[in-house]
Order: structure tokens, then C-alpha cells, then sequence
């Protein structure tokens, strides 16, 4: 079935405004859905709640700059070596911003638990250790392990309303290509009810066919492709281009203070199509581009 | 910041310093696991596995990756250049593993506050509702409870990193100290080192609390005891910590091409 | 660190007689590591408990022909579109076997559990309408969901004191490639105390590297590699040679009393060496390797 | 067993016919996933995508791979060769999409027996502990409770394996009838149909047992009533089994190169 879609038919489509739970693939600097996001931006959709991977970045930075998000579920936000994200930490020091404080392990069992109707997640000893169950019951509790007696900790099971996801291809069906590392990207497609995917290029379903240990999101659970190219930009694309470290510096020193970010999102996401920002970033994205010698790991030919 | 002179290779930078006493502390059957902003460990464990650990494992938090080869060395944990390894893991088997909790004895910690127990914060500073600062998150820190050995580092070595007790804990150290640390009965062996540019830290067996181990070339005591927001245990005698020598600054230096730890 | 170990001092150096819980990597008929069972069968050592992926087939049957199993924990042993396991059923029957009834997914995310330090695993809802539970009150209970206040199917952690699996290669460290479908396999690898392995063959580190995200096994995981080419008949080796449904057939009338069950087990395992018994199969084994256009499908080169 | 002629390509097996009939059921929009000894589902999965169902999923429950292009059709659902698919899940993977309920459309299910309500045991004949007979186990069959819709196939029909009610439950059907159903309120929409040699049988919307649909070419309602061991719905016109047109069996052919199917 053929599920490709232009980027804003995709997020008109999909993503209500005021959609409950949203999420969004990648981690760290790495396969951030940027193409989706920005278009979430354009349409103004407001997110109740917001989910990270273990290691949010300008996935979530950007949509909180835009002032979307009315809570996050994350474990970190932040431009790791190069810095923090600034609107993420004005918003919650300035309380406009509600955080649902988890670890990585959580978020990671915890979407295990969604993907599978898992009822919830009992965790290992040790995050009773810390403050956060303390400061977040939602997701944290405890209950008896039934074959010692103990008391363990739990955690709540995470089922995304909509995950945005970014892969290196696909064929018109959603059979996809995760070209680098799989982050937990996998798991939200398995836990989404409905997984929005932004793609490097669309390549015909024979051409997945010849490597389909690589190919590991399979269509049936991905109800809309938008081919993206450069669409990542300014995070990696794992097996496409590398991340841009004096983009991610320039908009944290525009961002600043709230009107700094609230003219960066003006200029380089409402004011422009997603077409006329990739020309925009185009000569900076070729010198980005992973030399040719380097090939997507996950695309093995299969012979015979 | 560059300190010192050596040979026709110098000047050795901080981190370069740092990046070797952690290689120090790390053992031939180690499994090492590091996370967020982790250039110096990357090297610390190529550097191990050049010198006296080959058969040392070395896992990128991010990427999952098991043994990088750091042709050059990368600036993110996620970056698409350390999947050039031995083994790929996903997140979800590194996850599973950090909660076995008998599989990997290494783990490379940080903190916007690290206290005098060793425990790491890394979520906000001041009250959590209405934080004085907030940082990134705690990422996987809460799993220093169930690591065999913890290796902190930071890069900042002053009195509101190093504070007597973190606003929130987001990993564990030695918790409130050893009889707290002994009822909670984890199966994790606490922290074993602490590197800053200043010093190296470790732990007082009996107090469980940090003790100062060397100072820097060129750093006083004094000096570590004033950027030290807590009373730190000070022995009598404080050596200085050895400057990296020069096979070790080749080895960085091969492995380091742009060199993210040469300047710093 | 140099893992390369003979066939018989891995199983003489790493399972005690009287194990306490065994388990053996490959699903139906495929990946089987039926050298190392073989070899286990030879030095006579008892297994209180066998746990089985969510299909057992001769890597079960076998040892329990062998009269070495107290109790097997399965969902499933048998040769699929073959037949039943003879021994499997009749020691069964005759309740000489005990058996810890499972489900497919409660050993999938046992070994999740297991392989997690998680307390237990909570299960989707569904399983108290089967008989499994009440059979199996050991790995089956109940307990409350915090988040519902409801009671909700939970399964206990899976973690075998030893792991028997079989790979198509690996270095001397263990860093192990599995060539085809990778069942449950990984997951008893990361679960299990003690992980032997067997494999077509050992190849060097530099040869692992060239297909680090087709290499999902760390050595580090990994206590002994064993080099045992044809060590998966009769059962097939994904990406080298397929089952032999012949031999199965033949077991199967041999092994339809106890006398003759023992009979095949006396001529094919105890009265031979492993390099033996390859020698007698050599011929039938050369038939069934696939042909040269199939490369196994987990090793694609990373260029660059 | 070859039972009728057709025209050239006849004559067809009654396996051909089985996979005919459950290929009818399958949707353009079903995600079907498939367990052990799969042949017959495997056939009919491909023939339903080759004709009125080309976006149909279709999963080995085995390799876990999905859409496998099936030349020649295998014996074995875990078979190497059904790797050449269009995408590779993991066991884990297919595990977790069966617990969460709202994805997999069609599961195909058998058993040692099967009772008046479709509930099939795939574990013991007799008392658990004391078995009469030993099956195989259980597999995933847990999940039919789950599962959008549940076709049941199987080569036997008599009445051992079709009795009013399994000694033991491993797959649930309609449970023990529709307070039963109601009150359990499963995910999973039960079973739809059973196809075995003789005919195939759906089931009356109000008691939730077990109704003949058709019969087989050449099979009277009679043979078929001998032959299950429960009361059976009978409606009054039972109509025969469409023979399989010379198109789904060129296409049966042209997959099942090796005569899997054919011969039986």
C-alpha cells in the first residue's frame, strides 16, 4: 500500500493538535526527525506531552523553542559535548515547562512494555536509590514481586499516540532501513500507534528486498513515508551526513533569551518551506556528507 | 589548557593527563560501558588497549558499539563513525546488561554536582521544582548502583561541582555514606576514582568519603582544598600525579587527529 | 583474550555434572548446537533442569534420549512437519520427565527479565485463560499493577547457569556472527552465567570487524569457542548446510522404544569422537550445504 | 491424498484445496503471522498477496521474517531460506507486537485437538500430569486471545481431534461460550474458521460453537458429522467446497516446486 506522503499532507493527516503523547526517534545528535518536526512547527501542533529517546537534543529543543510542548518525558535534553539546550532549561527553570523526570533504562523497558501490552515494567534494584520515582510517580511505583516477597520498583508502560521517525530509506510501503545505530527508534515504532517516517530517499520494494536483515522497521507499522533528503540537518543522518556543530552553536547563542528563539524559529522553520530551507543549508550539508567510501552498514546484498 | 612541557611531543594538555589515569585504572578483563560526552574515556580505553589491557572492552553508550576503533576519535557517543567496531549491541541489550549488574565492571560517570560520596547529579540544581539551574537528565546514571567500579571525571573542578551533599540524587555513589551504603546492599562496588583538571580523587575505605590522591603537575593542595566544596580528606603525603609520557601522548596523538582533547 | 577451547575440555571445563539449569540456543530445526550436546552426552553430564527456546527439537530430544534431563522447561519439543520427539513424549508419559509447561512469549521476555536483572516480568493479559499457569505455578503468578490497581499475569526471570548456542563464526574472543535468524539465541547469551559456543568456523578479529552490525554476540559474553564445521547436524546451520529431515526420520524409528533410543545414542554419540561422527556424515553433509550464491546474510562489509 | 481432477494442471490435493480456502480469508489490510509446520498458511498467505491481496503481511513465525518471497515453498518455518523477505523482525519483536494486540490481524492455529468453542491444545490428551498422549506444546498459541482473527487449519479430521472440549487449554478459543467470552474481554476477536480435509466450519454467531460451512468435493455432511466429535451446528444447506480454479493452482505450482502440498 502505497503510504508516501508530502511532508505537510503527512503531519496534517497524523498528528492532531493537542496530541496527547508524542515521540520522537533519534538520539543525541544523531537521526533527529528535524523534516517532521519543523512541519509540526509550521503547523502549530500543540503536544500535551512530549517523549525522548534516552538522549533528546534538537528533536526536542526545537519544539519546546517553539513553545509546543506542555510536558516532557525524557531522560536527557542537550547538545552533549557542545552544550545544554537553552530553551529546554529556561522553560523548566522558569516553570512553563512540566518535566517527567525518568532514566534510560525506564524509557527503554518502558516502551519494551508498550510494544508488547505489557501491563508495566518491573525494574532492576537500584533506581529507588535516586530521587526520581520520588518526583515521578506517573511513571514510577512499586509492587510485590510474587515469587520472593519483595517489594520492587515498576515502571509504567509507554504507548506513543504518534512517533516521528527518521530512517535512511524505505520503499513506498514503510519497509525501512535504519542505516547507523538503531537507538530506540525500533521500539517506538513498535509501541506508536501511528509512526510518522521521514526517509533519506524512497527506493523501489525490490531494492529492500535485497537486504532484508537490514531492512528492520517492516511497513505494516509505519502509516506514512516522507521522503526527506537532508532532512536530519542539523543532526546526523547515520550512513548520509554527519551533524553540524556551528549550526547547533549558532542557534544556542541565538536562543538565548525567548525572543532569540522565537525569531530563530521564525526565520529558519515558519518563514520557509522545508524545500527552501534545505537550499538554504545545501552547500553546508554537502561538505557534511559521509565521504564515498562510506556505505550504510545495514545494506547487505543477500545472494542467492 | 595547556600546562607543561615533556619532549619534542609536548605540550600535554589536561585532558590528555586525565585521559591516561583513567587508562590507568582500567584492567586487562575489564568491560567498560561510557555515555554521554565521553571523548576522554574513548581514548582512556583505546589508550588501555594499545598499552597494557588489550583484551579491555569498550562500549559507546550511545551507538551501542563494542570496541571502536577511533580512527579518529569523535566527539559524540552516537557519532556514525563508531560503529566502525568489533560488535554491534542495540541500546536495549546495553540496558539489559548495565541491570545484570555481574557483566560490567566499568563505568565512566559525571555530574553537574558531584558530592562528597561520590554521588553524581545530574538533573538540577537547587530545589527540582524550581530548579536554580537545570541540566541535561541523569541519561543511565541511576545504574552506578549495579556497576563493579566507577570511574568519575569531570571538567570542572570547583565549589558548586563539588558540593557536600547533590540537591537530587541521580546516581549513586556511596549514598549518605557507609552505614546508608551498606543496608542499601547494591550490587554495585561504589565509586573508585574521581579525575578533575586539579587532582585525583578516590575514596576513604573507612569514611566512604573522597580523599585526595595527587595533585597535578603545577596544582597545589591548597588549591584543590579551596575548589572543593566539601572537607576533603587530605593525607599527609600527596604525590603528583605522573605527567603522561611520551609513548602515551603518541598513542593519543595517533588517536586523536583533530585533536578534541589536544587544546583542552 | 584467546576463548578457542577443544570440544571436550568446554564441556569438561565449564559444566558441572548436575547443572543446575542448561540451555540450548536454535529453534526447530535450525542452529541446534548439536556438537556440544553431543559432547555433553559423551562425558555423561547430568541437567537438573533443560530450558528450551520456544521450540526445542533434537537439541532436547537427544539429551533426553541420553536419560540426562530431570526436567525440561519448554513450550515446544518436536521435529515440526516431521514428527513428534519420541523421548520427549514417552519419558513424559510415562513421568519419568517432569515438565515446566511455558509459553512462547513468557520464555521470550523471561530471558528479557533474566537477561535484565529485572525482578520478574509482568505478562500481557490473555495467559490465565489457558491451563498453563495453574500447571506451572514456579514460573507463573500474579501480582498487582500499581498503575490499575488490577492483577495482571507476571512470569519469572529466566537466567541458566550455562548457555549451549551455536554461531556460523567468530574470533578466538567470541565475538560471534550469527548468520541467519537469531531466535532467541542472543538473548540466552545475555541471560546466562556461563555462554559456550560453537561455530563453522573461527576467523580472525580483522575479518569480525569488517561487519560489526552483523556481529551481535560480544565476546566478552562468551566463556569458550569451540570449532565444530557440521557441528549443527542433523538439525540445519543458517547460512551453511540445511536439516537433514533423513536422519530425523531415522532417529525417529530407531528411537520409537527406549532400547533402540539408547541404541542411537550408543552408535552415534558414545562409540564416536565428534571428528568421527563427521566423518561418517561427510558425504550426506555436503549435500545439504547451500549452494555457493548463499552467503550468509549477517555479513555485510563496511566500507571506508 | 488426490481426490478430483480439475482440468491440466489437476489433479489438486486437498492441501491445495485448504490453502485455497484460507487464502479467501485473508484481507488486502491483514498483518498474519504463521507458527510451526506452516506450509498450507504459507501457500495460502502468497496466493492471497499474488491475487485480490497484495499488501497482505504476511510473518514466519520461525525466522520472524516478513513477506518471505517463498521459491519454493519450505517445510519449515524457520527455514534459512525464508529469509528472502522483505524484512527481518526478531523473535522478541514478533513477541511484543503479539501482546500488543491491535496489529496482528489473522494468526493461524491448529491442535492436537479442538473443541466445539475452537479452543486447541497443542500440550496433553488426558490429565496433564498422567498424559494419555504428550503433544509437542504449546508454542504461542496463548496468543489467540489476542489475535484479530484466528484461522484454524488441520489434516485431521476426526473425533479425537475435534472434541466437545480439550483436556487442556493452550490456545483459547470462544472459552466455554459466549458468558464465558463476554466476561473474559479478550483483545482478540476468537476464532472464524476451521479448515480441514473434509470441509470447513465457521461458527453460529449466538452459541459460538462450531457450524459447518461447506463440504469438500465428493465428502457428505454425514462423514463429516462421524467424524467430529461434538454436536456440530448443521445448517440445512450445506454447499460444497469451490474446487480450486486452474489459476490458484498455477499459482500453487509455480510456488510449490517442490510438491509440498501436492502430493497429500
Amino acid at each position: 500500500m502505497n503510504k508516501v506522503l508530502p511532508l505537510s499532507e503527512a503531519v496534517e493527516r497524523y498528528i492532531p493538535n493537542g496530541v496527547g503523547l508524542l515521540t520522537v526517534g533519534g538520539m543525541h545528535l544523531h537521526n533527529n526527525p528535524m523534516a517532521l518536526i519543523r512541519e509540526v512547527i509550521r503547523q502549530n501542533r500543540r503536544i500535551k506531552r512530549l517523549l525522548t529517546s534516552p538522549c533528546g537534543a534538537f528533536n526536542a529543543e526545537l519544539l519546546i523553542a517553539a513553545g509546543l510542548i506542555e510536558e516532557i518525558a525524557t531522560s536527557y535534553v542537550g547538545f552533549e559535548h557542545i552544550g545544554l539546550a537553552p530553551c529546554f532549561r529556561r522553560q523548566i527553570e522558569s516553570g512553563t515547562l512540566k518535566v517527567l523526570e525518568c532514566d534510560e533504562a525506564y524509557i527503554t523497558h518502558g516502551l519494551y512494555a508498550g510494544a508488547g501490552g505489557l501491563p508495566f515494567i518491573a525494574l532492576p534494584k537500584g533506581i529507588e536509590f535516586t530521587d526520581i520515582p520520588k518526583v515521578n510517580k506517573e511513571y514510577y511505583s512499586t509492587t510485590t514481586d510474587p515469587f520472593t516477597g519483595n517489594q520492587v520498583n515498576v515502571g509504567a508502560p509507554l504507548k506513543p499516540d504518534v512517533a516521528l521517525l527518521h530512517a535512511y530509506q524505505a520503499d513506498k510501503n514503510g519497509n525501512a532501513v535504519i542505516a547507523g545505530a538503531q537507538f530506540v527508534d525500533r521500539y517506538m515504532a513498535l509501541a506508536s500507534k501511528t509512526v510518522l517516517l521521514q526517509v533519506e530517499r524512497i527506493v523501489p520494494t525490490e531494492e529492500i528486498s535485497k537486504h532484508p536483515q537490514g531492512t528492520t522497521i517492516p511497513g505494516f507499522l509505519v502509516h506514512a513515508v516522507v521522503e526527506t533528503p537532508g532532512g536530519c540537518y542539523p543532526t546526523s543522518s547515520h550512513g548520509a551526513y554527519d551533524f553540524d556543530d556551528r549550526q547547533i552553536a549558532q542557534y544556542m547563542s541565538i536562543a538565548k533569551d525567548d525572543e532569540g528563539a522565537k525569531g530563530y524559529i521564525k526565520q529558519f522553520v515558519q518563514d520557509m518551506s522545508e524545500d527552501q530551507y534545505l537550499q538554504t543549508i545545501g552547500e553546508r550539508l554537502a561538505e557534511l556528507r559521509y565521504g564515498d567510501g562510506v556505505l550504510p552498514v545495514a545494506l547487505s546484498e543477500r545472494k542467492g | 589548557m595547556t600546562v607543561s612541557s615533556n619532549d619534542q611531543l609536548a605540550p600535554w594538555s589536561l585532558s590528555e593527563l586525565m585521559a591516561v589515569e583513567l587508562a590507568k585504572r582500567l584492567r586487562n578483563d575489564d568491560v567498560s560501558i561510557m555515555g554521554t560526552a565521553s571523548t576522554i574515556p574513548q581514548v582512556a580505553c583505546r589508550l588501555a588497549q594499545l598499552t597494557h589491557a588489550p583484551d579491555l572492552y569498550s562500549i559507546a553508550g550511545g551507538t551501542c558499539s563494542v570496541n571502536p576503533n577511533l580512527g579518529p576519535v569523535v566527539a559524540s557517543c552516537g557519532d556514525y563513525d563508531l560503529l566502525r567496531a568489533d560488535t554491534s549491541l542495540s541500546l536495549n541489550d546495553v540496558v539489559l546488561l548495565e541491570g545484570r549488574a555481574d557483566v560490567l565492571t566499568v563505568f565512566f560517570a559525571g555530574g553537574l554536582q558531584i558530592d562528597a560520596f561520590g554521588n553524581c547529579n545530574l538533573v538540577s540544581v537547587g530545589d527540582w521544582n524550581h530548579p536554580a539551574m537545570r541540566g541535561p537528565g541523569t541519561v543511565g546514571l541511576p545504574f552506578l548502583s549495579r556497576v563493579g567500579r566507577i570511574l568519575i571525571y569531570t571538567q570542572s573542578h570547583n565549589t558548586r561541582t563539588f558540593v557536600e551533599r547533590v540537591d537530587f540524587m541521580s546516581g549513586p555513589g556511596f549514598l549518605r555514606g557507609p552505614a546508608d551504603w551498606k543496608a542499601a546492599d547494591l550490587p554495585g562496588g561504589g565509586p573508585q576514582l574521581v579525575v578533575t583538571p586539579l587532582c585525583t580523587m578516590g575514596f576513604d575505605p573507612e569514611t566512604l568519603r573522597m580523599r585526595l590522591e595527587t595533585v597535578h603537575p603545577g596544582v597545589e593542595v591548597d588549591q584543590v582544598r579551596a575548589a572543593t566544596g566539601f572537607d576533603l580528606v587530605i593525607p599527609k603525603l600527596v604525590p603528583t600525579t605522573p605527567e603522561p609520557t611520551s609513548e602515551q601522548l603518541s598513542i593519543i596523538r595517533a588517536l586523536d587527529t583533530n585533536g578534541l582533547l589536544k587544546g583542552k
